[in-house]
């Protein structure tokens, strides 16, 4: 998309004369700039709350028996810790900073369609998430249930469940305010010339995402409604000493709860897909394939819920059919590993930062997906169900898959946010200390958890130690790494040195305004004429797609 | 917020058909949110079915039936305001938004006199009552209080969405050629009448 | 890992050991591949890119071959559980409580035991029942899991091959005292079962043994189970 | 693309609508006379029906939906096939337990 770079020099987004002055220019803009930096901050510092968490458990874990907290304080840590990861940083961090930021620039507009109600998103946001952080504070004690909030122990114990499950009922009502803008803005609001099949990768990522936050967040918000309206006025619904059935929940918990694992991983891998053409200056292997695959893991990812409850007591035919169907939605996600393989073939490959991360994302995300397919299967996975084994997966899914995908967003495209550069040598630096910390960290959960040991486990038998020790150890580099890692960014961006408006040699929109963006992002409404990765300018040749 | 001195704050256009499907996506989280209790109801019914039966004899046919006819007609006052404002006829379109204002009341009306209906029976969640009864007919009883309860709420929001609206039409914010506000209200208040047309038979018709 | 244990271990194991290494394979073969172009296209050797836009033969290939695989994968886990919802007939049947946080066993005859006992070789079905919240039965070494459920029925079987004393953990989460939930079986021959079970059906009424639940690192020896 | 598309309404007559209304009620009626005739299974299965053809008339002329752009057709099937799928996939593991 080849486009001149707008002439006028307008005021950036950080530097106008905005209505509102001090800090409502912040907290009553409308502008999806300034409300994508809004989340970085807010989700940065919820973030740093569930790292600390992690931290604890892994400090517990260091011994058998007792090491720094008591096993009640140990449950409510993990459960907080799990909420606090996925509810408000996993699940909203890309499409809410990167997503906002770069989706209405990408294709060609000047803002989402519904600017207040963006705003609105994140005020629910952060009142859902202190909420979440009150809770811990609240007479009564943290919630002690799990990020699961199995029925019936979240309506026996004591805790603040309430207050939990009211926060991610808040966000949950955040996420689908987002998922609505998304769609509406990705239908109505493409630049002139920007057809579907030219918009980029990552558009389509987050509309494949938006569908899933759309139609699947509404069941886990009534679901916990539920809970909290049985806990409070014992109404009969699913608890067991009342009639109800305690399958049935996990149903609708993970209902909603599966395909939030794709709105948690589709956006980052959106991100591998920007990433990846740019270093290799080269066009997009298979973009078809990519954006449709999206969208197949959106509907596909809906169909699956089931493989959560595989020691649950389920039928044989759902059994059958949700393995069976597990088995399916990992094929949209190997093609995509496969293209972007392939997309490294003959470019000109520059090894920057946010390259690492991607190539890094994809080792990492396939590992997690391969344990993945490993517990899709049956038999498998009632040895392996609720053990360490699962907690390995997850974390490789979505640490080393979308935490990477973060990563990568964040060295690709802060410098085009702030203006600045970060020091590339501590980023490797950072890089190296992370990717080792998180294998160690993580791998040696899949092996004692093939031995045997269970998650959610305060205390542990002495053979496991080993493995503990190797993994706490693990987690104090991983969190070295990532204070390295923030630290770096953060000084980079208030006083590293100034880039301009392509400091990578992108071809997607957003490359093409001035660095950071002036407020209506664009002087003029761009007319788009070639698709997103045309990379002709570098290349000497260019293969078309070879039909069958 | 925009250029260098004072610009106003949302861009720019102007996209109806935008909106209004803004306003359907949201309406489809609705329908989910509601299609959860639809599929608990589903499964135990289906576990359940003669203790359904039995606890559905004690909601009375003809209140059910009436806050149907109700609600049903509502949504058509509504539908007709709309075009009554289209048709530039300010009047008329107010007078039809207070009309489905008052018949949106009077369910609430009658939906608080069942419910303490129900509760004089000693059937309220949690009494000893109730407790008493066989688990069907608690889980019965529990789904028809959320789900009603959870309809109620609906219908009063939706209230003040066209209370809301009847002060547009009055000042001239919603007008013949920008009536968009009126027709999303509109939208949402007849996911309110759409989803009770699946409650009415659900809860008073097991025969 | 093949320890065979319990019947299932067996199947368990390989079709462990099969998805592993084809994943393995799989993870080498695209790290391989993404080591080698990133070397070898790097800017300094390769500064003019060649922009191919792709394959429609290799994406076909991509997207069936490892929907074959995967089928493989799905087949194998479908068949190692279809032994373990195949309970024999003729299996002695123990029924197994859980509350918060202890197990008990109750034996045909009445008989109460905190410590599960079972003769070596033979059929077991566990029929599965929680007094309060959601607990796991879960024996690690004999690959066999099954939620304890309120108000629902569950059941679960096994054969063990070879005597001696395993774990039994609470693989669902269930409050405080979840990670103290275990206890353990003991796998016996057919004539020293006979014995226990005579004579502990004897005491029978009060809670026959009491051995395990609870510190478990004073159970050291018993604990490092076979594995 | 999409700038300015402004206003794109159809004006529905409020004889339309009338009819429509009458419509709705006739179909409450018959819906509960047969809930009252005894069609065994079957009550469930046309008291559903007859919600969804009431419910079709709502979302088709009261909520515009026949006169709005393609698009927002897909999306309502789309919208109600999850739903179903989402109904579908949990009863069926309550239907076949016990096979
Ligand atoms: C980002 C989040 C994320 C993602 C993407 C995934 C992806 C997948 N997950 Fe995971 N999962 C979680 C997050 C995620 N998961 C979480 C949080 C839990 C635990 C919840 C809890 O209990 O607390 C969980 C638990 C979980 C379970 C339940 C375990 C249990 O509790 O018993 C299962 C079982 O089937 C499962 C399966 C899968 C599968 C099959 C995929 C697939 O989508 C993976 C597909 C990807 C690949 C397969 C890799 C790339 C493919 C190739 C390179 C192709 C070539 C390969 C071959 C030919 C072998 N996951
Ligand atoms: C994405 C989600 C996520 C992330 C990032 C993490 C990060 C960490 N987790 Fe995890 N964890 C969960 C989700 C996550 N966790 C969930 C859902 C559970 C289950 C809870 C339950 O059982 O109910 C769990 C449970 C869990 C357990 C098991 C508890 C048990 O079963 O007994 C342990 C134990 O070691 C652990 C450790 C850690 C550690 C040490 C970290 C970290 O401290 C490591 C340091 C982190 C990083 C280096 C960075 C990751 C960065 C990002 C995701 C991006 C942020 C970006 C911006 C703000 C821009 N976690
Ligand atoms: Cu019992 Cu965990
Ligand atoms: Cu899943």
């Amino acid at each position: 998309m080849a486009f001149e770079t707008a002439a006028v020099q307008e005021p950036d987004y950080l530097h106008v004369r905005p209505k509102h002055t001090g800090i409502g220019a912040w907290l009553l803009t409308t502008d999806h700039k300034r409300i994508g930096l809004m989340y970085l901050y807010t989700i940065l510092t919820f973030f740093a709350c569930g790292v600390f968490f992690g931290f604890m458990l892994r400090l517990e874990l260091l011994t058998p028996g007792r090491t720094v907290i008591d096993p009640q304080t140990y449950n409510s840590f993990f459960t907080l810790h799990g909420v606090i990861m996925i509810f408000l940083v996993v699940i909203p961090a890309v499409p809410s900073i990167f997503g906002n930021f770069f989706l209405p620039i990408m294709i060609g507009a000047k803002d989402v369609f519904f600017p207040r109600l963006n705003l609105l998103s994140w005020y629910l946001y952060v009142i859902g998430g202190t909420l979440a952080l009150v809770s811990l504070f609240l007479p009564g004690g943290p919630v002690d249930t799990g990020w699961t909030f199995y029925i019936p122990y979240s309506v026996r114990t004591t805790t603040n469940v309430v207050p939990a499950i009211s926060a991610v009922f808040i966000l949950g009502f955040s996420s689908i305010l987002t998922g609505v803008n998304f769609i509406t803005t990705i239908h109505r609001m493409r630049a002139p010339g920007m057809t579907w099949f030219r918009m980029p990768l990552f558009p389509w990522s987050l509309y494949a995402t938006a569908w899933v936050q759309v139609l699947a967040t509404p069941i886990i918000g009534i679901t916990l409604l539920l809970v909290g309206i049985e806990r409070i006025f014992k109404v009969g619904i699913f608890d067991p000493a009342l009639g109800g059935d305690p399958i049935l929940y996990q149903h609708l918990f993970w209902t909603y709860s599966h395909p939030a694992v794709y709105i948690i991983l589709l956006p980052a891998m959106g991100v591998i897909s920007e990433v990846i053409p740019v270093f290799a200056r080269r066009t997009i292997f298979g973009y078809k394939f990519i954006a449709y695959s999206s969208i197949a893991i959106a509907f596909f990812g809906s169909l699956v819920w089931g493989h959560h409850m595989f020691t649950a007591g389920m039928s044989d035919s759902s059994m059958f059919i949700f393995s069976f169907l597990s088995f399916l939605v990992s094929i949209p996600s190997a093609i995509k590993v496969f293209n972007w393989t392939a997309t490294l073939y003959k470019g000109s490959i520059a090894l920057e930062v946010p390259l690492l991360y991607a190539l890094a994302f994809v080792i990492h995300f396939s590992i997690g997906g391969f344990t993945g397919l490993m517990i899709g299967a049956l038999s498998i996975d009632i040895h392996l169900q609720d053990t360490a084994f699962i907690v390995g997966h997850f974390h490789y899914v979505m640490f080393g898959g979308t935490g990477f995908g973060i990563f990568a967003a964040a060295h690709y495209w802060l410098p085009k946010m702030f203006g600045r550069m970060y020091n590339k040598k501590t980023a490797i630096v950072a890089f190296a200390h992370i990717v080792i910390g998180f294998n160690l960290t993580y791998f040696p959960m899949f092996v004692m958890g093939y031995l045997g040991m269970p998650r959610r486990y305060y205390d542990y038998l002495p053979q496991f130690q080993i493995y503990h020790v190797i993994s706490t150890v693990g987690s104090w580099i991983l969190v070295a790494g990532l204070i390295m890692m923030v630290v770096n960014l953060i000084r980079g961006m208030i006083s590293g040195p100034r880039v301009g408006p392509d400091p990578w040699g992108g071809t997607t929109l957003e490359w093409t305004v001035p660095t950071p963006p002036p407020v209506e992002n664009f002087a003029d409404v761009p007319v788009v004429t070639t698709g997103a990765y045309d990379y002709s300018r570098y290349a000497e040749t260019t293969e078309k797609e070879v039909v069958l | 917020m925009n250029g260098t001195i004072e610009v106003q704050a949302v861009p720019l256009h102007r996209d109806d058909e935008g909106s209004r499907m803004g306003m359907w996506l949201f309406l489809f989280t609705e329908l989910i949110l509601f299609g959860g209790m639809f599929i608990i109801y589903a499964v135990y019914r289906f576990s359940h079915p003669a203790e359904f039966h039995l606890a559905a004899q004690e909601l009375d046919t003809s209140v059910g039936m009436i806050n149907t006819i109700i609600l049903l007609t509502s949504s058509m006052t509504m539908a007709m305001a709309i075009t009554a404002i289209q048709k530039k006829d300010k009047i008329l379109s107010m007078a039809l938004v207070s009309a489905t204002l008052v018949l949106a009341f009077a369910f609430l009306v009658n939906k608080f006199f069942e419910w303490s209906t129900k509760f004089s029976h000693g059937i309220y969640p949690g009494s000893t009552e109730l407790m008493g009864k066989p688990p069907g007919e608690v889980l019965y009883f529990g789904l028809y209080f959320v789900m009603t309860g959870l309809h109620a709420l609906h219908v009063m929001i939706g209230m003040g969405l066209l209370a809301v609206n009847l002060a547009f039409i009055k000042r001239g914010i919603v007008t013949w050629d920008k009536s968009v506000k009126l027709e999303t209200a509109g939208l949402y208040w007849h996911l309110v009448d759409l989803i009770w047309i699946f409650l009415f038979p659900l809860f008073y018709l097991i025969h | 890992m093949f320890t065979n244990s319990s019947t299932f271990s067996n199947s368990v194991d390989t079709a462990f050991l099969y998805t592993t290494v084809l994943s393995a394979i799989v993870l080498i073969g695209i790290i391989t591949a993404m080591i080698y172009f990133v070397v070898k296209y790097s800017r300094n050797k390769n500064p003019v890119p060649k922009n191919i836009e792709g394959n429609t033969t290799l994406e076909v290939t991509w997207t069936l071959v490892p929907l074959v695989l995967f089928m493989s994968m799905f087949y194998f886990g479908w068949e190692g559980y279809r032994d373990m919802r195949n309970i024999p007939k003729d299996a002695m049947v123990i029924k197994v409580t859980a509350r918060m946080w202890q197990w008990s066993f109750e034996y045909p005859n009445g008989l109460q035991t905190d410590t599960l006992y079972v003769p070596v070789g033979r059929a077991i079905r566990g029929d599965l029942h929680s007094m309060d919240v959601n607990h796991a039965f879960y024996i690690p070494a004999f690959r066999v899991k099954r939620d304890v459920l309120p108000n629902k029925a569950n059941n679960v079987w096994f054969k063990s091959e070879k005597t001696g004393v395993y774990d039994i953990a609470c693989a669902e989460y269930c409050g405080m005292k979840h990670s103290y939930m275990y206890t353990k079986i003991y796998v016996m021959e057919q004539k020293d079962y006979d014995t226990w079970y005579a004579n502990a059906s004897r005491k029978a009424g009060k809670i026959a043994t009491r051995d395990t639940v609870g510190t478990k690192t004073t159970t050291a020896p018993a604990s490092s189970a076979k594995f | 693309m999409h700038e300015n598309i402004g206003k794109t309404e159809h004006i529905v007559e409020y004889k339309t609508y009338a009819y429509i209304w009458m419509a709705l009620i006739t179909f409450t009626g018959v819906t509960v006379i047969a809930a009252g005739m005894n069609l065994g299974n079957w009550t469930v299965f046309v008291a559903l029906a007859i919600a969804s053809i009431k419910g079709l008339m709502v979302m088709n002329v009261f909520m515009h939906l026949k006169f709005e752009d393609k698009v927002f057709k897909i999306f309502a099937m789309v919208a109600f096939a999850i739903l179903m799928i989402f109904l579908g996939g949990t009863m069926n593991d309550f239907i076949t337990i016990r096979w």
